[in-house]
């Protein structure tokens, strides 16, 4: 497919990664250039694969918990709060109402923490350094409001069979005002940095588009899936913990483009901002965790698949129990897999430079695609 | 009206340009956020799990009545207790309580679990080592950083 | 107003010496190249040093951090340290490579930077060779650093140092042909290409004021002429990781990057020359205007660097030939218009 | 469960693709359709194409072992964004030597899923245009999701438990 010219032209593979700067993990492309240009893509995944699901077969279901956190570690309470959904569809625990709030409020606080991640990576990946360190100290603060409730900061393991670990410290309150005070203001400076910037809109208005239908037919979800125009949000449309009675509107952009893929993740962050807030004012009284739930469950036995929207999409967890106390079966989807397998279809054609912003506007983290 | 769209693209792009270089320098000359981590240290939340320690009781032993709780919900299978039974007393007694801290995950589960209260998580975070024998911790190693009375529920 | 009174007293001192020992007398032009030769070396060694911190303390505090802190007050002797370092470290050369071609290639890149600030005035007087084709020579030497990129990146026996390199090439071409044009401007207006007499051409008004357009395409194209940010395609990190120099190591890397910045001092002191009326400055002596001027643009290209992504390749391309270069013309016609018509 | 009742759709695979219905369960949580695995891909195309189920989502692809009854199952998961409902299908294949048609033409989803299924588990799919292994690395031996998994470098979770 060398262009059609006189000059005779020899294609050439560039192998990049596994260890490359913009690769977010250890993902392996052979890219067969022509000149500047992609003509074959041929990715390699799997370096990073830990068999989570044969792990899990051999825990119980407690001792999994810490370990789901670890599936996808910028978003570690989602695959955890998914197992634990999980657990309790097949135990047939009601999670208390304050459980469900605070669940649903470090969520969201989580998927800003990634989010952040997204927009310092996905700028740095551009070329600008700066807005990265900017993304990462936004990211920090919604650590810390984790790390005071949770203990940790990045694998929480927060949430349990029928509630979660902790109840909020007192000196929780003062410390998210304080974020959710300075966040708004934090995005308005991202989107001064970035949004409107001629040369960002260059090099991401039109690239690596992808329409709706062909964003289904591969099997996209979440916030790629919402920039090519689809209006599905699990949040809205299949609401779970305290959503339903939050109410949320998904943030739905048309293009299908790099920016919409990152303007979707940055009006999303506002959105999760508006969420914490409500979760914060209307935070029931009650208990946090569903008492006389055993440490140690033998689950029942029967089947369930759990949904939750994490930030790179539609995370699920399959699990077939065989009334034991560990899985039988413990099926992952985890939403960077599929979401990383069209890279193949969207690189031939395009400009090296902007096979980096159409991975990077995947979101994928590698973790999350090996498992 | 091409030049004119032009012209107007040209303004608009220098105008948001400009704004970045605004934003930066209003960043610049804000004051540094981050600290010079070996001078200074950020003071931890109390909650912060860093390594597991042993409490003391009030004779300065450990509490352990090696129940074995927590080796039944490690994740990481890091821990490991040695015990025998005795005539005339009670329960187990311990012989020896060991936990592989280079295993560790830092999940707590084991503190939870314990119903005697004598593990804890002290917010200690620099266990770096030469030597990875060192890092598994005995029981007297597990006993010698207790937690500041602030820190305790 | 400083380094000229110096010189002229040890040139004097040293013609004394080689006339009372009766010295032949061809001593006395070559002592004074080797002085030059030394001073210069010596500013750009310190030059870089400081840049290189400059650069560093600059990011951070944009980014709200510290920078080097350590080593020295503030980290001012880091740069050193890494220098050091730097030395100690395995000169590693790549199987595949060129090996003649791969290890001349970081001199190439960085000889002709050294050689252009001949003709830099820093203060009054403090010129080493006022050539009369000052402005020419100055062009024409800073292309040449290029062929070190250029064989640095083919040498390397890389694909993506030879991506790099030929990036490289493609970028130089384009952006010294708007950056030639936009000087043109104001040696019309000086009517001479001599650095000295376009300073003092800009004794009561910069050129800034009479040529704005030039200077702004003059900043862009420099920032393009020395790989900056968002110019710096030839060595785009996250695309091919670090271009041309992705297999050097060691003093070889130094070198590289020792062009780097030394090149962007050297187009910062060619703008304050050329539109920011060089040396000229009230009160205080004209090599510390000199400098200010320089580092003031030397700052604004950090700012560029620190806020904006990268330009794709064609992008850049495109803006080179469809808007700058236009542009460079109209700006050349419109100033040959004025001179005719005043 | 929204949506269709799942017999009106069991009652439409077996119109369209003829009868391969094997077993329709409604349970507790995921209610299902076995069908025979010869019919996979009929089943996938049928669901994806027909305008009034509209399964355009493919979720993921799976398998679960069961040694006991000498089989795997496999599980296709669909999700329809017209009507807002989840379909999941399922189909036994044998444990050796167990294969299917790939969906890869009908699902661009499915070609990684496949890959992984047939790394983890070893059924093969028919059609498919790339079957490597995906997770695991290149040479590896045996199929890690199966039961009765065992390699040199497999090491079982270890009980610590003492003893009494």
């Amino acid at each position: 497919m060398a262009t059609d010219t006189a000059i005779h032209t020899q294609e050439f593979q560039v192998n990049m990664g596994p260890q490359h700067p913009s690769t977010h993990g250890v993902f392996r492309m052979v890219l067969t250039m022509d000149g500047e240009r992609v003509v074959d893509c041929e990715p390699h995944v799997g370096f990073l694969h830990r068999s989570m699901e044969k792990m899990a077969e051999n825990r119980l279901y407690i001792q999994f918990l810490p370990m789901a956190d670890r599936i996808d570690y910028l978003s570690s309470l989602f695959c955890s709060v998914a197992h634990c959904q999980a657990v309790e569809q097949l135990m047939e625990i009601e999670v208390p109402p304050r459980a469900k709030y605070l669940r649903t409020m470090f969520m969201e606080l989580n998927r800003i923490a990634s989010h952040c991640i997204f927009f310092g990576v996905f700028a740095l990946d551009l070329g600008a350094v700066t807005p990265f360190l900017y993304g990462f100290r936004e990211r920090e603060l919604t650590m810390d409001l984790l790390e005071m409730t949770t203990g940790q900061r990045i694998t929480f393991n927060y949430p349990r069979f029928g509630g979660v670990a902790a109840d909020l410290p007192d000196s929780f309150f003062a410390v998210a005002e304080k974020f959710l005070k300075v966040f708004p203001g934090r995005i308005t400076d991202y989107e001064r940095i970035l949004n409107e910037n001629e040369i960002f809109l260059a090099r991401t208005k039109g690239v690596g588009v992808v329409d709706g239908a062909r964003a289904i037919n591969y099997g996209w979800s979440g916030p790629n899936l919402r920039a090519s125009g689809v209006n599905f949000d699990l949040r809205q449309n299949m609401p779970y913990e305290a959503y339903g009675e939050l109410g949320y509107e998904a943030v739905v952009l048309s293009n299908g483009d790099c920016y919409d893929r990152y303007l979707v993740r940055i009006l999303e962050m506002r959105a999760s901002h508006a969420l914490i807030k409500k979760c914060l004012e209307g935070l029931p009284d009650g208990p946090i965790v569903k008492e006389k739930v055993s440490k140690f469950p033998k689950v029942p036995a029967g089947e369930v698949y759990a949904r939750v929207e994490s930030p790179r999409g539609d995370y699920g967890l399959y699990l077939v129990s065989d009334g034991t106390n560990k899985p039988y079966r413990y099926k992952l989807r985890t939403p960077s897999f599929n979401n990383l397998s069209m890279i193949r279809e969207m690189l031939p054609g395009v400009y090296l430079a902007d096979v980096v912003p159409i991975f990077g506007s995947l979101d994928v983290i590698l973790p999350d695609v090996d498992r | 009206m091409r030049v004119f769209r032009a012209i107007g693209r040209l303004v608009k792009g220098t105008w948001w340009l400009f704004v970045g270089m605004v934003t930066t320098t209003k960043h610049f000359l804000r004051r540094a956020i981050t600290i010079q981590y070996p001078k200074e240290r950020f003071e931890q939340w109390p909650r912060f799990r860093g390594r597991v320690a042993m409490v003391a009781g009030d004779d300065g032993g450990h509490k352990c009545t090696a129940c074995a709780q927590c080796i039944r919900v490690c994740p990481a299978a890091c821990i490991t207790l040695e015990r025998h039974k005795e005539g005339g007393v009670k329960g187990f007694v311990v012989d020896g309580y060991v936990i592989d801290i280079g295993l560790c995950i830092y999940c707590g589960l084991c503190v939870e679990v314990c119903n005697f209260d004598a593990l804890a998580m002290v917010p200690e975070y620099e266990m770096s080592v030469y030597d990875k024998a060192e890092l598994v911790y005995d029981i007297p190693k597990l006993l010698s950083r207790q937690l500041e009375p602030e820190f305790k529920k | 107003m400083i380094i000229h009174p110096v010189l002229s007293w040890l040139n004097e001192w040293w013609q004394g010496v080689v006339a009372t020992y009766g010295l032949p007398s061809c001593f006395v032009p070559a002592a004074q190249m080797v002085v030059h030769a030394i001073l210069i070396g010596g500013f750009i060694a310190v030059l870089v040093l400081f840049l290189i911190w400059l650069t560093r303390k600059v990011s951070a505090h944009i980014q709200q951090r510290f920078g080097p802190m350590r080593v020295g007050w503030h980290g001012s002797v880091q740069t050193v340290a890494d220098a050091l370092k730097l030395m100690q470290k395995e000169d590693t050369t790549p199987r595949s490579c060129d090996r003649p071609v791969f290890n001349i290639a970081p001199f190439l890149a960085f000889a002709p930077t050294i050689v252009a600030f001949v003709v830099i005035p820093f203060g009054d007087g403090a010129i080493i060779r006022d050539l009369n084709i000052g402005v020419l020579f100055l062009f024409a030497i800073t292309t040449i650093n290029v062929i070190g990129v250029i064989s640095g990146g083919w040498a390397s026996g890389s694909k993506y140092s030879l991506l790099g390199g030929f990036r490289s090439a493609a970028q130089l071409v384009s952006y010294e042909v708007p950056l030639v044009l936009s000087a043109l401007g104001v040696i019309m207006l000086a009517g001479s290409m001599k650095m000295g007499a376009i300073v003092d051409a800009q004794s009561r008004i910069w050129f800034v004021a009479y040529q704005p357009l030039a200077f702004v395409i003059y900043i862009i194209a420099a920032t393009a002429e020395v790989n900056r940010t968002p110019f710096d395609i030839p060595e785009a990190e996250q695309e091919i990781v670090a271009g041309f120099n992705v297999e050097y190591s060691g003093m070889k890397f130094a070198m590289f990057f020792l062009a780097e910045f030394a090149n962007m001092f050297l187009i910062a002191a060619i703008a304050a020359t050329l539109f920011l009326g060089g040396w000229r400055g009230p009160w205080l002596p004209g090599e510390f205007w000199f400098l200010a001027k320089s580092f003031a643009i030397v700052l604004l290209l950090m700012f560029f660097r620190w806020t904006y992504p990268r330009l794709r390749v064609d992008q850049l391309m495109s803006f080179a030939w469809k808007f700058l270069l236009p542009l460079a013309f109209l700006n050349l016609i419109i100033t040959g218009l004025i001179l005719v018509l005043i | 469960m929204a949506g269709l009742p799942l017999d009106h759709i069991a009652d439409k695979i077996k119109d369209a693709v003829g009868d391969v219905v094997v077993e329709v369960n409604e349970g507790d949580r995921v209610p299902f359709v076995r069908v025979e695995a010869n019919a996979v891909a009929r089943v996938a195309r049928f669901l994806r194409d027909d305008g009034e189920l509209a399964f355009d989502f493919l979720m993921y692809i799976t398998a679960v072992d069961f040694p006991d009854e000498d089989k795997l199952t496999l599980v296709y998961y669909y999700f329809s964004y017209q009507n807002q409902q989840s379909l999941m299908v399922k189909a036994d294949v044998p444990r050796q030597g167990g294969t299917a048609r790939s969906i890869a033409h009908i699902y661009a989803a499915a070609d990684w899923l496949e890959r992984e299924v047939y790394d983890l588990f070893g059924v093969t799919f028919d059609g498919h245009p790339n079957l490597e292994r995906i997770l695991t690395p290149e040479g590896f031996e045996g199929h890690p999701l199966l039961k009765d998994f065992a390699s040199e470098d497999y090491v079982p979770f270890p009980d610590k438990m003492p003893g009494k």
